[in-house]
């Protein structure tokens, strides 16, 4: 490779060509809108996130309580059963303090987003669970740790409207 | 066994770089040109085309392959696109491995293209959509919050800090510096690293590869075909893929079990029972530097835990007992997602037949494993070649 | 000697318009059970590789293929995604097994179409960013210049055109997977509301959701699994070139080298006399036409006469989509390939119910992956051993 | 055994809304840049050649996609031609109906293999026929970005 070919080709262009017009453009902007049906599993989930309530669903084979909820066991292929309703508190099984958005912005306030394992769904090399952020980690963001004890602050209830962000973040359990 | 064997006979590509002024399909023709040329075949003799690119979203197209058909030499030819996320670059191979095995074909053109700036204002805005749209993407993650959950958790099952991960870095740039076509190649010092601009704690900027424009392509030949065009075909010995659950906040994550089932896989295929004797060099996928050691375990070229001890003690440089990345990785040479997985192919291909160059690994390596990894951190592919 | 492959399970959802009763992921594990339980396996032991058929423009997702694995039993298990027809999927699946390494092979292909809310702006994103998106057209101006240019090439006339919509969507009144049967008259056909003129609205495939499974095998697994095996005789795909400016708009090449390789692979010299039925793509009334031509089972302007003449119907001599088609059965995004393999397999099982068609021994579904693409993939199927 | 639960009433049939936000920004390439250059600044279409399979690409193309070759050979070629296809669409890409339709066409370019795609214009559509000779209009120079949309249409001749 080095040896045989000296020249390999791909052209850079700066982004300043653009502005100044020495390369040209064309824009796209897709309008790619989704109507996304939501289905048994994930249609009860969010009706019980509307009634404050987090669910679990048990696959009869394995006994795995599954979060978030789906129809079918992956492990078994069983068709799951038998709705849950979990107490909503569980532990940080990992976290990220996360201080730039997704263009590489800064944010103003740094967010700190977590694998949340929730109590009532342990098993073998498993625990159901969610993504969600944390909040009111005090005293600064940087005192979080794998393994805290945290439950869920819900909106109120005239404002949950069926959606994961009817759970505006996980808290830590004061100890007490 | 029974089954044909499939050699990689020729391979090219293109510079990886910040923001190309090639069209996407100029960028596979570039890298498909220069693989045909490397082993005198034309695209006349070439029977079918098996490509692989990431999502349509980064080049800005729909059904992607074929819009990068003609540069990908399909024109009245088969082709077909595998696609399997972050894995596809080592999956793009074993599906060209699988049109020539079946013995419908006797020669292949593996294609890996990705114009990633094309994604505008910045490419991860095409990865901001990579998650359940109903149950995660109100809360707005992006790709940088799921690595960096990985990583912690990772560092935090065995007790590593950010200097154990940042030498892979050091290690990796500094290959880089002898590839031709690498984005980042250059001594850097590991407290540039430790001190770089936090992004998503445990990540820093310079964790994270660089997000690139580029191609690479492959030929691959049944065994009467590569017997015919080289005197040093690199034979596909083994090929493993695996997909783990997409409830990835159900998983370990401290491990990555697909890699380790994709791995097992190939070794099988391949007839390998003690993968740290009978593997040379090895080209795990390292978009950040955390994911080198973690990919060294779940190739169970590690024990558990111990890749980054194994990376202190110089095992894993380019004149260690077993070179890791000696292309400069995606740290290095730049990531443009599914070319830089078969980049890595690419490399084993040019270490085999000891055509590297400044890069070169000492002690004629006869046998190498590259691997990739992606999707919701769950999928791993994995691919064996030698020269035996 | 080569082993042989056989498609030994089958399992659908659908075909509906809209199915807001389902999930995507509950969509496929509806089709997927029905077909392990067809073929008798568990998944989660004996099969050896899957694969899906996806695009992620058409999920709403980025790389789609990280929501596939579960509801397959695809877990930690070989799963890949295929981008490209279903038939593409099964020529895939076909030259796994043709390895010697994998025994039985998973294809899984759905259409939740109805949750793309602009179909039109996703079609448009395949289109050359450069040459052809600029212009804002609605992307059913491919097919209206095609049509045109077809239809002053061969002589074929807008009533033959018609009489493929007649034809396909009455044939789906006999199918009950079909989501769009339709009883029409040639005056409904011809004087709807233009799309693209020539093409009226009822010359196009409406949409529908749905989701498709097959099980393959190995011929010395196939024979454990089942007593009606449908051997997969021949595969065979091709691109043309992509370019709106360079294709051949009249020649398909595409289509005729897909065509020419499955016809080799399966050994196959006089297609129209080996053939008994087809399900070819007719996501375009004229495209049936233009398919079959192509096919090499006519002469080029011959289709037309021939629907015309009632040879492609159920009763003809080479009854064309007995399924009702694209047009009849909807248009199942990148599952319509399986839609028209699945009919292949019911026919020649003679599980086809009341469109079951007599003494049919091997058929062809071809698949193409409509505007603007030059794509297509087609296999041959037959239930002699 | 497949789901064991259904949904048993219409109003608990929901669907969750969301998009792919996306905005794409395309160089033109290796040919495109000099095609789109001359367009924008003398108003001129220019084309490469396949010597080797002896085909004129319009647009050009950097490299021949039957041969592979490299393509060097530049060409400035008319901008006219004749009308290869042409179709009335009735539809926007947001599927309304259009107020007036657009007549869309193949034009075969002199000098040229293949054609283009554009729209043709200052004409009624059920005066177009096959083989019509047409003409590109440019927009003037001070509205040319180096697009395709720098022809305006095509009229007829």
């Amino acid at each position: 490779m080095s040896e045989r070919i000296k020249e390999y080709p791909g052209t850079y262009v700066k982004e300043r060509a653009f502005s100044d017009g020495s390369v040209l453009q064309t824009w796209w902007y897709p309008k790619a809108d989704y109507a996304w049906d939501e289905g048994v599993a994930i249609g009860r989930f969010l009706a019980g996130l509307k009634a404050g309530k987090i669910l679990g669903i048990t696959c009869p084979d394995c006994g795995r309580v599954l979060v978030p909820p789906r129809m079918v066991c992956e492990h078994c292929f069983a068709p799951t059963s038998n709705w849950v309703e979990l107490p909503g508190t569980g532990y940080i099984k990992t976290f990220s303090i996360v201080i730039v958005r997704w263009d590489m912005e800064r944010l103003e306030k740094p967010l700190i987003p977590a694998v949340i394992a929730l109590d009532g769904t342990e098993a073998l090399n498993a625990t159901g669970g969610l993504m969600h952020l944390l909040g009111e980690i005090e005293p600064k963001p940087e005192a979080v740790r794998i393994g805290m004890r945290v439950e869920p602050v819900w909106l109120p209830a005239r404002k949950r409207t069926g959606a994961i962000t009817d759970i505006q973040y996980f808290r830590p359990i004061k100890e007490g | 066994m029974r089954t044909r064997r499939v050699a990689v006979v020729g391979a090219g590509m293109t510079k990886f770089v910040r923001r190309s002024l090639e069209t996407a399909d100029e960028l596979s023709w570039q890298a498909a040109k220069m693989a045909l040329d490397s082993c005198g075949l034309t695209l006349d003799e070439i029977e079918c085309v098996a490509s692989g690119s990431a999502p349509d979203a980064f080049d800005g197209a729909h059904m992607k392959n074929e819009y990068l058909s003609p540069g990908s030499g399909a024109w009245n030819k088969p082709h077909i696109r595998c696609y399997v996320g972050g894995g596809t670059g080592v999956m793009t191979p074993i599906h060209g491995w699988y049109h020539i095995a079946s013995g419908l074909f006797d020669t292949c053109l593996v294609i890996c293209e990705e114009k990633m700036s094309s994604c505008q204002p910045h490419p991860q805005g095409a990865f901001l959509t990579i998650f359940d749209h109903t149950l995660e993407r109100p809360l707005g993650p992006n790709l940088l919050w799921i690595f960096a959950m990985e990583m912690n958790a990772y560092m935090h099952r065995y007790g590593l800090t950010k200097r154990d991960l940042a030498q892979v870095i050091v290690k990796n740039r500094g290959n880089a510096k002898h590839h031709p076509c690498a984005l980042l190649g250059e001594d850097i010092d590991i407290e540039e690293v430790l001190a770089s601009e936090a992004m998503a704690w445990p990540v820093q900027r310079l964790d994270v590869s660089p997000i690139s424009d580029g191609a690479v392509a492959l030929v691959l030949a049944a065994e009467h075909v590569a017997h015919r065009v080289t005197d040093k075909p690199v034979w596909i010995e083994g090929c493993g893929w695996s997909l783990e659950t997409s409830y990835w906040t159900n998983r370990d994550l401290a491990y990555p079990l697909q890699v380790e089932q994709a791995a097992r896989m190939a070794y099988d295929m391949a007839g390998i029972t003690e993968p740290r004797k009978q593997i040379n060099i090895a080209e795990p996928y390292d978009p950040f530097d955390y994911k080198e050691l973690h990919h060294l375990e779940g190739l169970m070229l590690a024990d558990k835990g111990k890749a980054p001890e194994m990376t202190a003690l110089g095992i894993t440089r380019r004149d260690g007992d077993l070179p890791v990345c000696p292309s400069g990785g995606l740290l290095g040479v730049g990531n443009p997602i599914a070319a830089a997985g078969l980049m890595k192919v690419a490399e084993l291909f040019w270490q085999l037949r000891g055509e590297a160059g400044g890069r070169q690994v000492p002690g004629n390596p006869k046998r190498g494993v590259a691997q990739a990894w992606g999707d919701l951190m769950q999928v791993g592919t994995v691919i064996v070649m030698g020269i035996a | 000697m080569v082993e042989r492959v056989a498609i030994v399970g089958a399992g659908w959802y659908g075909y509906k318009s809209i199915t807001p009763e389902l999930s995507y992921r509950e969509i496929m594990y509806e089709a997927a059970v029905r077909a392990y339980n067809d073929a008798g396996i568990n998944p989660r032991t004996d099969v050896d590789s899957f694969i899906t058929v996806a695009e992620d423009m058409t999920e709403g997702t980025s790389i789609f293929d990280e929501y596939t694995p579960d509801q397959m039993g695809a877990v930690l298990r070989p799963n890949e995604t295929i981008p490209g027809d279903g038939l593409h999927g099964l020529a895939t699946a076909y030259m796994q097994i043709m390895t010697g390494l994998f025994d039985v092979v998973v294809v899984e292909a759905h259409s939740k179409a109805s949750n793309i809310m602009h179909p039109a702006h996703i079609v448009a994103y395949a289109m050359d960013p450069i040459y052809n998106r600029p212009l804002q057209l609605h992307p059913s101006f491919v097919a209206g210049l095609e049509m045109q240019r077809y239809c002053f090439e061969t002589g074929t006339t807008l009533e033959q055109c018609a009489h493929v919509v007649i034809k396909n969507r009455g044939n789906a009144m006999f199918n009950p997977l079909a989501a769009h049967p339709a009883d029409l008259a040639l005056s409904d056909v011809l004087n709807c509301e233009p799309v693209a003129e020539p093409l009226t609205r009822l010359m196009i495939a409406p949409p529908a959701d749905g989701a498709i499974v097959f099980v393959l095998a190995a011929e010395h697994v196939a024979r454990s699994l089942t007593d009606t095996p449908v051997w997969i005789q021949g595969v065979g795909w091709a691109n043309g070139s992509y370019s709106l400016e360079n294709r051949g708009w009249v020649d398909l090449d595409y289509v005729r080298l897909a065509a020419d390789m499955a016809y080799r692979t399966a050994g196959i010299r006089h297609p129209k006399g080996t053939l008994d039925f087809v399900e070819v793509d007719d996501s375009y009334a004229y495209k049936e036409l233009q398919h079959l031509e192509a096919m090499g089972l006519c002469r080029p302007g011959e289709a037309g006469v021939l629907t015309e003449e009632g040879a492609t119907a159920m009763e003809g001599d080479l009854p064309v989509n007995p399924s009702g088609g694209t047009l009849g059965c909807g248009h199942l995004l990148d599952a319509s390939g399986s839609a028209r393999a699945l009919e292949c397999v019911l026919q020649l099982r003679g599980e086809a119910g009341q469109r079951q068609l007599e003494d049919v021994t091997t058929g062809a579904a071809l698949g193409w992956r409509g505007v603007p693409t030059t794509a297509a993939a087609m296999v041959i199927l037959s239930n002699e051993d | 055994m497949s789901l064991t639960e259904r949904l048993q009433f219409a109003h608990e049939a929901k669907a969750w809304q969301g998009e792919i936000p996306l905005q794409n920004r395309y160089t033109m390439g290796l040919a495109g840049e000099r095609f789109f250059r001359t367009i924008k600044d003398e108003a001129k279409l220019t084309a490469t050649y396949c010597p080797e399979c002896d085909y004129t690409y319009l647009p050009p193309r950097a490299y021949c996609e039957r041969c592979f070759s490299e393509l060097t050979e530049w060409v400035e070629v008319p901008a006219r031609g004749t009308v290869y296809a042409y179709t009335v669409v009735h539809y926007d890409l947001e599927e309304q109906p259009l107020k007036a339709p657009q007549v869309v066409a193949l034009i075969e370019l002199e000098g040229c293999d293949g054609v283009l795609v554009h729209l043709l214009g200052a004409v009624d559509p059920d005066d177009v026929c096959l083989g019509m000779p047409v003409q590109a209009v440019f927009k003037s120079k001070a509205k040319r970005t180096g697009e395709i949309t720098d022809i305006a249409y095509f009229r007829p001749m």
